[in-house]
Order: structure tokens, then C-alpha cells, then sequence
């Protein structure tokens, strides 16, 4: 067995899988199929301020090699979140390692939100922001997708927290590198990527979106090459340590997300086809380490060679 | 999860296919109503797995899902030859409760409702009725397999190919009547609409304890994704809430179906 | 059979089937496959001023449900092009409707190609721009990730011809529709979208990029549902006919890019898999009209219905 | 483009296989060192062909593919039973041309190369010999085929398992001294540095008419894409030019190879 453990600043992890936000639940639903502390983290689903309905239906559509999905904000909001028996007690108890994503609709709520988690930290090790959601105030705009607001949400939250600080981006920009050295200026400790492309699909025969919200964020094997170019882009831009996903599937892909400067790596819709996924992808490493003669998963960070 | 190797995938009729997967780990845990989630092997082109509920299980370990094909994955699993090894996960979701000794099981089926119920109306106490409706002669599927097990059918389709001409939930009046004497347990299955419609008849009528196997297209199949959801009568100012299928159904009881919207 | 015919502004064609540039050749090469008079219109492989080898190999990298490309410029340059056997004179004999896709490393050469072929522009129905190349002079960014440069190029082609004139957008921006309004704003009579995504691939064992480019542009199936939305935000913003890619593997792909505001398609990746997957489209838009009582194709541009 | 039933798809050795398509109109035109382009049925998140030299045709319409699992698609392909049908484009590619009554044809081959060079052999009209290199003895294929055509086969591995142990151009000196009487027509096909280092001997040693398949990553097939080039001599400022494989070649007379480089 090779070293699996890996450094993301702050945060030091058993080995470098986590769950992608919004794709494993709070782990209480995959509780009865693996222990929680196999895994480098758990990454829950969005937390915001409120319980919320979430989307009108169809929230999800298939596409060639991923999916779409629009779930919206669907949760229980923070308190419930915080003491209600399938959120955080249970994952305190599960002894996992837990990151806790969050996302508000404007710059306040997100602040809100990362200082009452940091009020009860305990059993927390970082939090994630999600700065894909749109920014009520500002007539809908992303966060992610505008410079400057991307940098006042994290330096907001940044003040409102002494937890280490993912900031997860969004590929539906130009430059993700500039949006990485923003939020890298901010004060983030982390950052994730990619989140969702937005995406649309039509069912032709009733000539209605497929998707209730019109438009989905596609993730999925289909996106993997957007992902690792991002990747490998924001890893010449800034050295913040990066937490790498979109479309891993196995072992092998995870050590190309490693291989282009990732740290660390997330796997999302892929639990979705086979929940012991992120374990999978864990030995797949290992075994990639292994066949490679390497004896730490640090030796192939950032390891492509250019010639 | 486990894995299941395709042991017969034959067709029944027009686009209907039965195939039986050998799973004694799952067929030991089923209850009716619950399904289970296949990952169709060769549909590499598809990420997610497809949901079917389980028509029947058996001693032998065999577990039998009734579908018809509707799109790619349905199709590609059509095509699968015995030996063919898929993998399972299940059984998922929450199953009907058995009707008591003292009441009449009504099942109101359309659609594949008539596959997702027949381990409810084999494995009912007491042998009561099945309302099977469909468009057309073509789609009423496993009466026989009722009626074997000692349910009384009555069929209803859309085109007057075969029994009454209409609606299967028109078949219920006249049953009350002829049924006075008994106390119904309702149960249903089938498309979103006649759901609402039977819930909402059963929710007027004081019929408690009715419950109904509402679905929508999945992801997770576990509670984790809220792709799932329906609304579900809630405490709340909107009077309702999103519900997982998944995992706080697909059988939710017909009080708790919200009638008024979506 | 139903009527297929379209009318992109000053371009009429018998159907909206037309093949994407870089994938058909020059039709040349498809010559003993089918009639190239049963396309809507033969777009040809990107023409500048020079010959040029190209970049070097690998330059391709199949990728789930897609593929990534970096052919680079290789090409006879214009001369040839206007003159070689297996080129235009080829192309005025088969009596194609021909599309000439045309590229260069700074405005000039834009404008130069341009202005040659106008001035020989028999059998040539319409220049498409493909502004998706690096400008050299301004430090290699894309002509298509920049609103001012891809206003400039399109309207310095604009000058040096009166050909009917498509600008195929570059998805790698953050707001394809304010590109659309920049090139219409520039003269350009019809948009065409989408270019290929830029995506990255690592070959694990050998820890080298899979494309000796490094990065390469993604199409294929994987990016359907990207380019369907952003064929819907740029139907929204201009009124300018557009020709939508990415993807189309069948008849029912196209029906769906139609039904998001494209008036015409063009087929990629999909000849590779099935030379004869342009005339199959064309057969599956007849069919989809037919089982839903169209007489024209007309009838579903734009045609999503949303509640 | 054509159907091809698969006749049979059966293991040779170790991760080596043999497919045989139905596909008569692709037989009747096939000449030496020509390639079919095979889309691989159920391989269906993979968009792409693969191309595969034709190894032998028959009068009976039979074509022959000799394939090495290397990847996703050859393992699906690998998967396939007799009576699926694939798509195949083909014979595509420039053939190898025939030796002459009086010219002694040596085959210089490794890796799938004595797959590709079969048909070569089996039509030439003077019977010559087979220089087969390989890692090592398990990679050592169609030594028996080669032979029934009446060749002299020698061989080489880099492991020594068999023959000379060393890389399968040195055996061309020694060859050369046994043969000094005959007019000698090489032909080429294997990996792409021995091909190279072939082609340079040959072009220093003044062996005009010498062939060698160089091949490439493959898109289209037809030439249209511009995927597949290799480095091939040209009269310009470089020196050589990208030729593409799938229709200026795959098989180059060897003297145009660019031996300088990539
Ligand atoms: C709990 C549950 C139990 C089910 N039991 C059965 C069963 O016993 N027999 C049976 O034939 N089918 C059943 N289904 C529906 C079945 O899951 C779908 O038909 C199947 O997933 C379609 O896959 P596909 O790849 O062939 O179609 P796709 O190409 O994915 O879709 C084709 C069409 O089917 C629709 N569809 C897809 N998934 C669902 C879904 N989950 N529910 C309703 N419509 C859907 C799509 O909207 C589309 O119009 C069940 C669904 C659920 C959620
Ligand atoms: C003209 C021509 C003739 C060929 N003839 C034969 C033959 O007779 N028998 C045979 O076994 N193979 C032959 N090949 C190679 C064959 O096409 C590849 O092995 C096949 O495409 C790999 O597909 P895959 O999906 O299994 O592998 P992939 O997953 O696509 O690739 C696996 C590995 O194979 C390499 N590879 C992929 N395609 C090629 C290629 N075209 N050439 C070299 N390496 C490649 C990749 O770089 C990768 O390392 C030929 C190739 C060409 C261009
Ligand atoms: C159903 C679904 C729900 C998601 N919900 C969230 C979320 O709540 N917060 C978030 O930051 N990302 C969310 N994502 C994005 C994923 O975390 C991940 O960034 C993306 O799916 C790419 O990875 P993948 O291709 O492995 O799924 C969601 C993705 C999916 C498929
Ligand atoms: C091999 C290859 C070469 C291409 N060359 C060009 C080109 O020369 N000019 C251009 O504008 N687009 C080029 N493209 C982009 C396509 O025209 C098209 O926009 C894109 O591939 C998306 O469509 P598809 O998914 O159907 O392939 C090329 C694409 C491929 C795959
Ligand atoms: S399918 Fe994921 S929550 Fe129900
Ligand atoms: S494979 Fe397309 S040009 Fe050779």
C-alpha cells in the first residue's frame, strides 16, 4: 500500500477522495453501504441559510456520457442541518472527515451561513463554497461567473470563519485561472473545480425542456477533458492547493486529475452509477502507485511532463 | 449492491419484456412494492442506472422485473442474453403494507403498475381485486398471474379494445357499491394522473389507509440526489413539501399525496 | 416528404444539412461516398493565406462520447485552394453548395483570404469566419474569446467581401450571446455555434499530454447539451439566422438544435463514425416532420415550448 | 461502407485474436497492406472507428482481421460474438505493389506487421522471406502462416525467448550476405522506430522500391481530417511535409520516409 495521505494546506487528508458536493447526500444515506471513514472527506450538499423546496421537476435528464441536473437549493437550512439526526450528529458520530458545502443568494447569506457553522465547528473540517448559485441582489448574476463578486463572497465568508476555506469555481467562464487567483487573493485556502457546465436539453417530441429550469449543469465522464485543461490551468496561475473533479470514474482518472495539478480529487455522479465508486477510485490510485513504483500519492501531484 | 446474472430476458408482447436475474440476497429482503435499481451492463454510453420495481421473487432466488421499453437503456437491456451479469442495487424504497385479515385489497393498476403490485396481491392475506387499466388491449399486462393468484379482474382501456371504455379509476364507483359490505384497502400504482385522481377520491372519500406508488425518474435511487421528488402534503406555509421517492417512497399513503398541483 | 428548404438571410438552402468544417475535408475526400449535391451545404476545412503543416502528432484523442482535436492550420493555403484539383475546381464541378471556412493569425490575414477568395468567388455561396484561432500579434488570445477583436476581424472581412458571411462563435466564453451581438454588430449575416470546447488529456502511463498540442478542442455527443444552450441564449439575444453544432449524431440531435433557434445544423464528429451520417440527418429531420404532421422544417426553428 | 457479419472471434494467444467478418464486397477489392475501418458494435460511448490491417480475404467473401487487445474498443471488440454485424469501411488505404517475377521479396515485420504483410505474402508471385521481430515469443504471430505460403521465416526477440535475440533489423545484414545474388524488394510494417531505422538503411544502402506501412492514430480514414500524418520528404524549406497515413498511405515507398525525425 502506497502513502495515500495528501496536504491541502490546512487540511491534511487519509487519502485524496472525497465525495462531490450534491452527490452523496449528507452520508447518512450511504451510510449502510461502506464505513464514512474510508474516505479522504465527505462533502455534503449544499447548506443554506433557509429549508428550501428546491426546483420544480424534472430536476435531472440523462445525457451521451452525463447528466444534467437543476436540484436548486433543496435542504434543510442550517439549523436543521446542525442538530437534526441525519445531518451533522450523525456525521459527527460516523466519525468522518466532513466538509460542509454552502451557497446563499446573496453575499450576506453565504457570510450567515459560514458563522453559524463556525459556531459549532466541532466535527466540521472545512467548508466549501459554492459560488455557482446567483446573486439575488444583483439580478441574477453568478457569483462565479463575475470577478469581483467572486472575490467579495469568499473575503466575506473569510471573515466570518477561521475553518479552512474551499472555494469551488465554475467552468462557465473565460479564464478560470483569473477567477482562481481572485478568490486566492481573498483569503481561500483551497480551491475546487469544476463544478457544473450549464447545459440544456429538449425532449423532441413534446418539444418541452427536459429540464424544468430550462438549463442544468452537465457533470459526468463527458466533461473529464474540460475539467483536467481548468485543471492544469489553474495550476500554473496560482499555488493554492486544488481539489480536482468532473467525470472521474475510476482510479485512472483520478491520477490524470492528479497527474495535472490536483491535489486532491472529488467524485460525483459517477456514485450514482456504483456507490462504492469513491472507494474504487481510492485503490484504483493505490494501484496505479503501485504499478508505477511510486510510494507516495504526493510523488504524482502536478507530475505531467511536458516535452 | 449486489450482482444479478440474467437467467431468462424474454419478450411477453409488444415492447413488454420479463427478465429474471438470479439475486437470493435481494429476493430474501423484498417486500412488494419496493424496486430495484439496475445498472444495464453494455449501456456504456449512459451513466445512470435504471429503476424497475420487482414483480416477484421466489425461493429459488430468482427475482423478476416486468418492463417495456421506452428508450435506449430499456432497449440495450432487451438485448441482453441470459449469462449476462448486471449490477443491483436493492431492494430500495418503502414497500405497501399488507392489507389486514379482515380487509378486501382493491389494487388500481395502469401502466407497468400491474407488474410493481403483483408481489402485493400474491403475498395479500386476502385475495381481493385488481382495476387494471391501459390504453389499449396491448398494454394490460399480467392478469392471468392475478387472477392465478386468485384476484378478481376487471380491465379498462382507453380505446374500448378490451373491458370498459375509459378510465380505470371509473371502474371504482360501481365497485364500492357491489363491495358495500367490506372494508377496502386501496392500494395504487401506475401514471402520475391517476394517482392524483385515485388520491384525491380516496382522500374525499375518507378512504384511510389507502396507499398509492408514486415514482419519478431517479438518480441515486438511495435519497441522496433529490432528482426523486414529489410533493407531499407538508406543515408548511406552501402546505407542501419535495419528497424523495426514492427513499421516502415510491408507496407514500394516499392522504399524504398532495392533489392540487404538479 | 416535407419541405426542408431554409432561409439563412441572404443564403437559401434545399435543406439545413451541412457538414462542419474541419471534419468533411474539402468533399473531395467523400466524393465516391454520396452526391454532395444532397447537402444543404459542404463546408470545407479552414483555408488561410499559406500552407502550413499543421501541429504536430498526436493530434487527436478519443475521449468518452466525444473526441479532442488539434489538427492546427494544416491546409494548401489559398492559392492552392482556389486552383488545386482536388479543391475548388473539384467543388464547382460536383455542384455542391459551397461554404468556405476561412482563418488566420492576425486580422489581415482574415482579411486577405477573404478578399482573395471574393475574387474568385464562383461556387463559393457563403464565407464562414472561424475566430476561434489565437492572434499572434496580441500575444496569441483567441479572436473569439475577445469582444473587441472578434468585432474587429468581422468587420475588416466584412470590407473585403460581398459574400454572405457566417461567424462561427468559440463556446469558450463566459456569454456567447454578447459575442453573437458583437459580430452581428460587425456585418456578419449569420452565426454558427458551437466551435470545440478546449479540453486536455493525459495518458497516465506515460504522464505526457495525449495531444502533442497539449490542449485540443472537444466535440462529439459529450458537448450536445453545452451547445444546445448556448444555440438558445444566442436565438434570444440576436435575431441574426443561426447554424447549430456539437454533437448532432442523428436526425433527432438536429430536430433538438432546430428547436433551440438554429435554422440550420452542421454534422462533425458524427462523419467520422458514419461517412453518410449527413444524408442520415437529413432523412431523420423528413421523419421527425412527418410523425409530427410538419409540412416544412421551417415550422420548428425555434419551436421549444416552454410552460 | 458495408455490413460485416462476424463469422467467428476466437483468441489466438495471449490478448491476441482473430475476427472474421462476412463482408464479399470488400474482399473482392481488397489488395496487400489495405485497411479496414471498423466501427465496433456495443462500443457505444466510444465515438470513433478503428482501423485494422486486412490480414486475408477469401473467395467466400471471408475477411480477416488479426487484432492485440490494447484498449477499451478491441476489448468490446473482443467481446463480440459470431453473428453481430459491424460497420466496415474498406479496403481503404494504398496497397502495397506486388514484387516482380525476379525480385525476392523480404518482409521486415513487427508487432501486428506479419498480420499486416500476410495477404502480401500469400499473393506474391515469388516467394521470399519473413523477418519477424517482437518483445518477445508470446508477440510472435502467423509464423505458421507465413510459412504454409511457402516463406522462410526468421525471427527476433528482444527478450531472446526466440530466434536471434536483439531487434528484428539486424538480422537484415546477415540476410543480405545469403541473398547477394538475388534482387532484393523490401517491404516494411511494425512500429513506427523500426520502420525508421528500416528506411534509413534502405535509403543509405541504396535499396530503391522498398515499401513500408507507416500508420497513425486514425480519424476519418479517407483523409479528410488530417489526423494521421506522419513526416514524409518533401521539396520545401523543412524538407517534409505531413502526409496523411489513412490516403497517401498507409504503405510509402521507403525512400520518401523522413528518417531526420518524430
Ligand atoms: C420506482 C420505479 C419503478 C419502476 N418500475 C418499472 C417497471 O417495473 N417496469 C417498467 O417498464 N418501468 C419501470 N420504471 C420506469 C423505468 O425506470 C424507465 O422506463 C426506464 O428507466 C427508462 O430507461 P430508458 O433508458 O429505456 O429510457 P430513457 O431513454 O431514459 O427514457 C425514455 C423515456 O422514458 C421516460 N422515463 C425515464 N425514466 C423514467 C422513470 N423513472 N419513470 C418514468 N418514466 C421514465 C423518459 O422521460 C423518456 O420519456 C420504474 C421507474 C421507477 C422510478
Ligand atoms: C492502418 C492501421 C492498421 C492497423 N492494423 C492493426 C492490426 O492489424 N491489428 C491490430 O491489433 N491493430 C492494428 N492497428 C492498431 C489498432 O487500430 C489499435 O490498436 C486500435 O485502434 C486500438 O483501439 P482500442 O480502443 O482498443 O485502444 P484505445 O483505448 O483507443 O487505445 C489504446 C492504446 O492503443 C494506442 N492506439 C490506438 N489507436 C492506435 C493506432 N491506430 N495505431 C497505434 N496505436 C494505437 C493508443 O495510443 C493507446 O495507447 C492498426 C492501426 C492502423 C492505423
Ligand atoms: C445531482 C447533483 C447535485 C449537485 N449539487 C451540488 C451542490 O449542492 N453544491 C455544489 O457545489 N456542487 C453540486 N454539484 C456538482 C458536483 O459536486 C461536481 O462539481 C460536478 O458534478 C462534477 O463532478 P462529477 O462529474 O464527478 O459529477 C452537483 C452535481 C450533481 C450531479
Ligand atoms: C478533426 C476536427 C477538425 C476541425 N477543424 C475545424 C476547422 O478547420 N475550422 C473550424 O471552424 N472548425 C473546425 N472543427 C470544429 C467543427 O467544425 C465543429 O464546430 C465541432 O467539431 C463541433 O461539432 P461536432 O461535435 O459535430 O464535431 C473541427 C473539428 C474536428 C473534430
Ligand atoms: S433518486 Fe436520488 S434522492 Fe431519489
Ligand atoms: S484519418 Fe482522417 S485524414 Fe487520415
Amino acid at each position: 500500500m502506497a502513502d495515500l495521505t495528501v496536504d491541502l494546506g490546512k487540511l491534511k487528508l487519509k487519502n485524496p477522495v472525497m465525495t462531490a458536493s450534491g452527490t452523496f447526500g449528507y452520508g447518512f444515506e450511504y451510510k449502510d453501504y461502506f464505513d464514512l471513514r474510508s474516505l479522504g472527506a465527505v462533502v455534503v450538499k449544499g447548506i443554506a441559510m433557509k429549508p428550501s423546496h428546491g426546483n420544480s421537476t424534472p430536476r435531472v435528464a440523462e445525457t451521451h456520457g452525463g447528466m444534467l441536473n437543476a436540484i436548486g437549493l433543496q435542504g434543510p437550512g442550517v439549523e436543521k442541518f446542525l442538530h437534526g439526526d441525519e445531518y451533522m450528529p450523525f456525521l459527527r458520530k460516523s466519525g468522518a472527515v466532513v466538509i460542509v458545502n454552502i451557497w446563499g443568494k446573496s453575499i450576506e447569506e453565504y457570510r450567515d451561513v459560514a458563522a453559524r457553522l463556525d459556531a459549532e465547528k466541532d466535527g466540521i473540517a472545512a467548508l466549501e463554497i459554492n459560488i455557482s448559485c446567483p446573486n439575488i441582489k444583483e439580478g441574477g448574476v453568478a457569483f462565479g461567473t463575475d470577478l469581483k463578486l467572486a472575490h467579495q463572497v469568499v473575503a466575506k465568508v473569510r471573515q466570518a470563519t477561521s475553518l479552512p476555506l474551499i472555494t469551488k469555481l465554475s467552468p462557465n467562464v473565460t479564464k478560470i485561472a483569473d477567477f482562481a487567483r481572485a478568490v486566492t487573493d481573498a483569503g481561500t485556502d483551497m480551491v475546487s473545480l469544476i463544478n457544473t457546465i450549464t447545459g440544456m436539453a429538449i425532449n423532441i417530441n413534446t418539444r418541452r425542456p427536459k429540464i424544468a429550469n430550462l438549463t442544468g449543469g452537465l457533470s459526468g465522464p463527458a466533461i473529464k477533458p474540460i475539467a483536467i485543461r481548468m485543471v492544469y490551468e489553474v495550476s500554473k496561475a496560482v499555488k493554492t492547493p486544488i481539489i480536482g473533479m468532473g467525470g472521474i470514474m475510476d482510479g485512472d482518472d483520478a491520477v490524470e486529475f492528479m497527474l495535472a495539478g490536483a491535489s486532491a480529487v472529488a467524485v460525483g455522479t459517477a456514485i450514482f452509477a456504483d456507490p462504492y465508486a469513491p472507494l474504487k477510485v481510492i485503490d484504483g490510485i493505490n494501484a496505479y502507485l503501485e504499478r508505477q513504483g511510486c510510494k507516495s500519492v504526493k510523488e504524482i501531484i502536478g507530475g505531467m511532463i511536458l516535452k | 449492491m449486489t450482482t444479478g446474472e440474467i437467467v431468462s430476458n424474454t419478450i411477453l408482447h409488444d415492447g413488454y419484456y420479463k427478465v429474471e436475474f438470479f439475486a437470493p440476497g435481494i429476493c430474501a429482503k423484498t417486500q412488494p412494492g419496493q424496486f430495484v435499481h439496475v445498472k444495464i451492463a453494455n449501456l456504456r454510453d449512459r451513466i445512470l442506472r435504471r429503476p424497475f420495481s420487482i414483480s416477484d421473487v421466489n425461493e429459488n432466488g430468482i427475482l423478476t422485473v416486468i418492463y417495456k421499453v421506452v428508450g435506449e437503456g430499456t432497449e440495450v437491456l432487451a438485448g441482453l442474453p441470459a449469462g449476462t451479469v448486471c449490477d443491483l442495487m436493492g431492494p430500495l424504497g418503502k414497500p405497501f403494507s399488507l392489507p389486514g385479515e379482515n380487509e378486501l385489497p382493491v389494487i388500481v393498476a395502469g401502466g407497468y403498475g400491474s407488474a410493481a403490485t403483483y408481489l402485493l396481491a400474491k403475498r395479500s392475506p386476502v385475495k381481493g381485486v385488481l382495476l387494471l387499466g391501459a390504453r389499449s388491449e396491448a398494454d394490460l399486462i399480467l392478469t392471468d398471474k392475478f387472477t392465478a393468484a386468485g384476484f378478481d379482474v376487471r380491465l379498462a382501456t382507453q380505446d374500448g379494445s378490451q373491458g370498459h371504455k375509459g378510465l380505470v379509476t371509473e371502474l371504482i364507483p360501481p365497485l364500492l357499491q357491489e363491495k358495500s359490505g367490506h372494508k377496502i384497502r386501496f392500494y395504487g400504482c401506475g401514471p402520475m394522473p391517476m394517482l392524483i385522481a385515485l388520491s384525491k377520491m380516496l382522500q374525499q372519500g375518507g378512504f384511510g389507509g389507502g396507499e398509492v406508488s408514486l415514482d419519478h425518474l431517479m438518480c441515486c435511487g438511495v435519497g441522496a440526489c433529490f432528482a426523486c421528488v414529489v410533493k407531499i402534503k407538508a406543515d408548511n406555509e406552501d402546505g407542501w413539501r419535495y419528497a424523495r421517492t426514492c427513499k421516502e417512497g415510491p408507496v407514500f399513503t394516499a392522504d399524504d399525496v398532495y392533489t392540487d398541483g404538479e
